[in-house]
């Protein structure tokens, strides 16, 4: 019974100190459990595959750096799946805090593809407030929205932008979102409108509520946090940055869940005794 | 004249935003992304004034010499800091920021972006702490999300499979996982985006009939 | 003491020569960044070479047709035509279509754009609206091109006045503002429409009575959007009672604010709560905070005000992310009594488990309606009442439609 | 195993930042404090910049520049008010008044101004929140709740069916308020929450993830990029 006086008296920072602990280990000695690919990834990476060789895909990078471990993974596999379809792609990002890491992070990719250059190949729109207003608006014409890309070249000018008019111009929206705004605007603004096929990588906290959007087809696949991103690596293939940290996520998740379970046998001996 | 005359802007954009949803006709949609592209302008004047009030706030911290002044100066030291770079790497590149290389994309790498991903990382501990010490399974609905939470973390990770890999195929954690999400979870969550729409639509009209008028305060 | 500081100083001199030594060491990679040249315009693929004029050993394609998109600005004009014979998958000798437009059957011809082998179908969004246009394609592949037999046109892109795709989300939407406007109606015509209590309400009122009981303060969250999220305009709804109540207890009230805006109307509600209590004197506009629009220096921020004022209410009512954690967990430890709603549906779990009491979803927008008390804010909530019933009663019909394989109601309710 | 700690000064700085706020962990402390703090003005600077730059300089400010010399994006009409869809020329004043008059609000006296600046916002947004949610997140989920009760030879369908539309009428009648929940209504909310709670569940399992992969990110960053672990 002193044990349980001892757990419930217990400071926070030793749970802190275990998490850190477990969550370390594997990042240094990895233990590469076995990954199941799920449905909607397969419908993502089915998605991508579906697009005509060589016609231009929009994708819309909606996050900053606060979702760099989940979202930064499914960027650059979904990126290197367009490039190596030999798809142009058009980048566009709604979040203030996020042009400049999805600048980095697509330059970096694009350099695995010496042939393909920027302005031809693919192009970074950048950042514009206004939300719900901009994707509305994109509709009508993306370059009256963005009158220049994020490195300063006036847009009308590059020849990707030629073949871009409105969303019409593109046979499949990739979205990769943290919140708002993000997929659920995409989905309300645009997917209903103009019928554009959609897929979404998300952060596991948001995956839950994007479901009903699954099974209603407005979405044709998701990446559902970092396991959807390490999940779409096996199925590219790929050791990314999502695969090696689903180790120190077996082991995260096994201590929460160990948490509840004992938070709450503590507080029910402590309530029998009291 | 200070609470008529807004009213009437916002119900009559409104009214517009949503007819243009209805009326594809160009008399309709043109307008309509004239508005869209104003309001996108003046969201940006609201950023802008959102920092001109955080530097207001903290400059009178400071003069008031509240406690904890001495951070606020960090503050205000950084934030012009940040504005003054900011303004010459605009002008040099044209208007284009941040771009690779300039000192303000140092800033952006090593100091905006590294602390608000840290900041979130912070929540990982929490998450540990706060399921061991704020779980509490008080009551029967308490507990079926505690049983359904537990299915879906560890059917989520490969430990779970691995784990529950001798029994049937159809009780396995990650299979149990995906049914959750699938059925009951997918059917209550459509109840609640059909809710929260409902809300929203009903806020929307009210904001649009002037019912609402929250946002134009209490006195003239 | 002097003998000392010459050596701690060269002790800090060598440490400064070090680390500097240490970053000159390895550069920092200030990758030059790759600066877009205008491409000259020869490599650019958009617009294909006039076809060469060599007769093709393959045939044309056939039956074209063109007609304006529906439920458009008169911006497009789609074009549908059966692929030629010889483009068969294996065949591979016709490689693609190319597109040509004139203002006359035998006015100049200009090429729009070129299909991809296979291809059938076309918009051509680059139409001016009520312009007439005719159109020919041919096909083309390895140099040879087959001129299109038939012309097609006259063809004009026109504006619609109504979006037919769109007509069942008119019929639900008139039919949810009707009821709204119907019940707001009766509601202000004193007609008290009965709703039922929240228990939510009773907690915040609860809340409020314990922390007024402990002589601490009240803190009330607003959610951190902005006043474009209509939680927010919610919560402030729910905040302009609590700060009636506030002011009539005399309990201090602490309001931390992310956005100016709402932070500039949070102001004026708690101000117009003391106006009401005949306490206008005792407002303290130091109550109303504004913080940051970034979301983790606010919450920093609120549970460093949680720690140190130590309020013995906390009310989280708005729009709430991935910081709700953080404020639940900070406040659970402390004691406080909380009271948590949101519609943002990925917090709920965490106010639900460490609250007292969570309001889910829509209980926000009611309570706002229901505390204000509000005949129009009323209106509303009843008016979602009714629509959920025809919700309902549509469900029940349309699977048991399904059942039986009909589609009518479905295809209906499908929209563009 | 061997460490090649970084020479990018900048890494330093960013590792040392790290390590600052992650000591909020052990208790509140000025190195938290001067993070924190370095953190709110550095966002808000960054925020003021990037909004000048990448809106009202791009969409204002040069097509105003433009129009004044009666060009625009569509060479084709000439003239300060020859607007047309996209290139609104001499018309953008309009916002820029607007945007200006939000800045009224710093003044007391003329701060009401700034109320046609937040009536536009707010017009323009009740607009296209409230058609999105209808079309998107009311009328489409309907629809696509409409699926059939049964299957002949596929039993497991049907269940899920069955199970996915009692939960969805459950779930909508626990957010009635127009009736007392008392006998079958009463019921049927309470099945409500039981999916409800169901749904939370899951929801919260996959915050779990979220937040975990955070930290892996930092203690990547960490391991990787500042200590050169390999």
């Amino acid at each position: 019974m002193w044990l349980a006086t001892w757990l419930s008296n217990l400071d926070r920072r030793w749970l802190f100190l275990v998490m850190g602990v477990l969550v370390l280990e594997p990042l240094l000695f990895p233990l590469s459990l076995p990954l199941r690919v799920t449905p909607p990834v397969h419908g993502f990476a089915a998605a991508i595959d579906s697009v005509p060789a060589g016609s231009t895909v929009l994708m819309s990078c909606d996050y900053d750096p606060a979702s760099i471990p989940e979202l930064v993974p499914m960027t650059r596999t979904a990126f290197r799946h367009l490039l190596s379809r030999r798809c142009k792609i058009v980048i566009t990002c709604l979040w203030s805090g996020g042009p400049g890491l999805v600048d980095s992070v697509t330059s970096e990719v694009a350099r695995e593809f010496p042939d393909r250059r920027y302005g031809v190949d693919w192009v970074n729109l950048g950042y514009k407030s206004g939300n719900e207003a901009v994707m509305v608006l994109m509709g009508q014409g993306i370059r009256n929205v963005f009158p220049r890309d994020f490195r300063g070249n006036a847009v009308a000018t590059l020849p990707i932008m030629r073949s871009v008019r409105d969303y019409t111009s593109f046979p499949l929206l990739v979205n990769i979102s943290a919140g708002y705004p993000g997929t659920k605007e995409w989905v309300q603004q645009v997917q209903a409108r103009f019928h554009l096929p959609m897929v979404a990588g998300v952060t596991a906290v948001s995956a839950p509520e994007f479901y009903p959007y699954l099974q209603s087809h407005q979405l044709r696949g998701m990446l559902g946090g970092m396991a959807g991103a390490a999940e779409y690596e096996v199925a590219r293939g790929e050791k990314g940055t999502a695969s090696k940290g689903m180790d120190a996520q077996s082991l995260g998740h096994l201590f929460v869940a160990l948490c509840i379970v004992v938070g709450n046998v503590v507080s029910f001996l402590q309530r029998r005794r009291s | 004249m200070k609470r008529e005359v807004p009213l009437f802007i916002t119900g009559a954009i409104g009214l517009f935003m949503i007819l243009s949803f209805f009326v594809p006709h160009h008399w309709v949609s043109v307008p309509a992304d004239f508005l869209q592209a104003c309001a996108v302008i003046v969201v940006a004047f609201g950023y802008v004034l959102g920092g001109a009030n955080v530097l207001r706030v903290n400059l009178e911290g400071i003069s008031r010499r509240e406690r904890g002044w001495g951070y606020k100066i960090v503050l205000v030291v950084s934030l012009l800091g940040t504005v003054a770079i900011g303004i010459a790497d605009g002008l040099r590149h044209n208007g284009s920021f941040p771009v690779e290389g300039t000192p303000s994309k140092w800033i952006y790498d090593n100091l905006y972006a590294t602390m608000s991903g840290t900041m979130f990382a912070l929540l990982a501990f929490f998450i540990a702490s706060a399921a061991f010490r704020a779980f509490r399974i008080r009551t029967f609905d308490a507990g079926l999300l505690a049983v359904a939470a537990l299915i879906v973390m560890l059917g989520r990770v490969p430990v779970g499979d691995v784990a529950t890999s001798w029994l049937p195929e159809w009780l396995r954690l990650g299979t149990l996982q995906q049914w959750i999400m699938d059925v009951p979870q997918n059917a209550s969550k459509r109840a609640i985006l059909i809710g929260a729409a409902l809300g929203v639509m009903a806020t929307g009209l009210r904001v649009i009939l002037g019912i609402e008028r929250s946002y134009l305060g209490g006195e003239d | 003491m002097t003998r000392r500081a010459p050596r701690r100083a060269a002790r800090v001199v060598c440490a400064t020569v070090l680390v500097l030594a240490w970053f000159a060491g390895g550069a920092p990679s200030a990758r030059a960044q790759e600066r877009f040249v205008i491409v000259p315009d020869s490599t650019a693929a958009a617009t294909p070479a006039p076809p060469p004029p060599a007769p093709a050993s393959f045939a044309p394609p056939t039956g074209l047709l063109v007609h304006d998109v529906p439920n458009d600005g008169g911006r497009a004009l789609e074009l549908t035509w059966s692929p030629s014979v010889d483009d068969v998958p294996g065949h591979g000798r016709v490689t693609g279509y190319y597109i040509e437009r004139a203002p006359s059957p035998g006015g100049p011809w200009s090429a729009v754009d070129s299909t991809l082998a296979r291809s059938s179908q076309y918009v051509d969004g680059s139409v001016l609206r009520d312009v007439d246009y005719y159109y020919r394609v041919s096909a083309f592949g390895d140099g040879e091109v087959a001129p299109a037999r038939s012309i097609t046109g006259p063809v004009r892109a026109t504006s619609q006045w109504f979006n037919a795709t769109r007509a069942s989300v008119l019929a639900f939407m008139l039919l949810f503002f009707t009821f709204v406007l119907y019940f707001t109606a009766s509601a202000q015509a004193g007609r008290k429409p009965f709703v039922r209590r929240i228990a939510g309400v009773d907690a915040i009122e609860e809340a409020i009575g314990r922390a007024t009981e402990m002589g601490r303060p009240v803190l009330f969250v607003p959610g951190i959007s902005d006043i474009d999220e209509l939680q927010t305009v919610a919560g402030l709804v729910i905040l302009e009672n609590v700060a009636k109540v506030t002011a009539r207890y005399e309990t201090p009230i602490r309001v931390p604010v992310t956005y100016p805006i709402p932070f500039t109307i949070a102001e004026e509600m708690v101000r117009s709560g003391y106006l009401n209590a005949g306490r206008a004197d005792q407002y303290d506009p130091d109550s109303v905070r504004f913080i940051s629009p970034e979301q983790f220096a606010y919450v920093a921020a609120v549970t460093g005000m949680m720690l140190r004022d130590k309020p013995a209410a906390h009310i989280f009512m708005g729009s709430f992310f991935a910081e709700s954690l953080l404020l639940a967990e900070t406040g659970f430890s402390t004691g406080a009594i909380q009271v948590a709603g949101t519609a943002n549906v990925h917090q709920l779990p965490f106010f639900v488990v460490a609250c007292d009491y969570t309001l889910i979803g829509e209980e926000l927008f009611a309570a706002s309606a229901y505390l204000s008390g509000e005949p129009r804010l009323v209106g509303g909530l009843k008016g979602a009442d009714l629509i959920k019933v025809v919700i309902i009663i549509v469900v029940v019909v349309g699977s048991a439609l399904e059942t039986f394989g009909l589609h009518g109601l479905t295809q209906w309710l499908a929209t563009q | 195993m061997t460490l090649h700690p970084s020479h990018d000064p900048g890494i330093w700085v960013g590792a040392a930042l790290t390590l600052c706020i992650f000591s909020f962990l052990y208790r509140d402390n000025p190195f938290y404090k001067f993070a924190e703090h370095l953190f709110v003005g550095v966002s808000a600077g960054y925020l003021i910049i990037l909004s000048y730059w990448t809106v009202i300089d791009s969409n204002l400010v040069q097509p105003l520049g433009l129009a004044f010399h009666g060009t625009g994006t569509k060479t084709a009409n000439a003239g300060m008010w020859a607007a047309s869809q996209g290139d609104y020329r001499g018309w953008l004043l309009v916002p820029a008044v607007f945007g200006v008059l939000l800045f009224t609000r710093l003044l007391p006296k003329i701060g009401w101004m700034s109320r046609l600046a937040l009536a536009l916002i707010i017009g323009v947004y009740a607009g296209i929140k409230t058609t999105g949610f209808a079309q998107g997140d009311f009328v489409a989920q309907v629809q696509a709740s409409l699926q059939p009760l049964w299957k002949a030879g596929d039993p497991a369908f049907g269940i899920n069916a069955i199970v996915f539309t009692v939960g969805l009428i459950t779930s909508l009648l626990f957010f009635f308020f127009s009736r007392e929940h008392k006998g079958a209504l009463g019921v049927a909310s309470r099945v409500g929450i039981g999916f409800l709670m169901v749904g939370f569940g899951a929801g919260y399992g996959y915050t779990v993830m979220s937040r975990i992969s955070l930290l892996i990110g930092r203690l990547q960053f960490l391991l990787e990029n500042w200590l050169g672990l390999r």
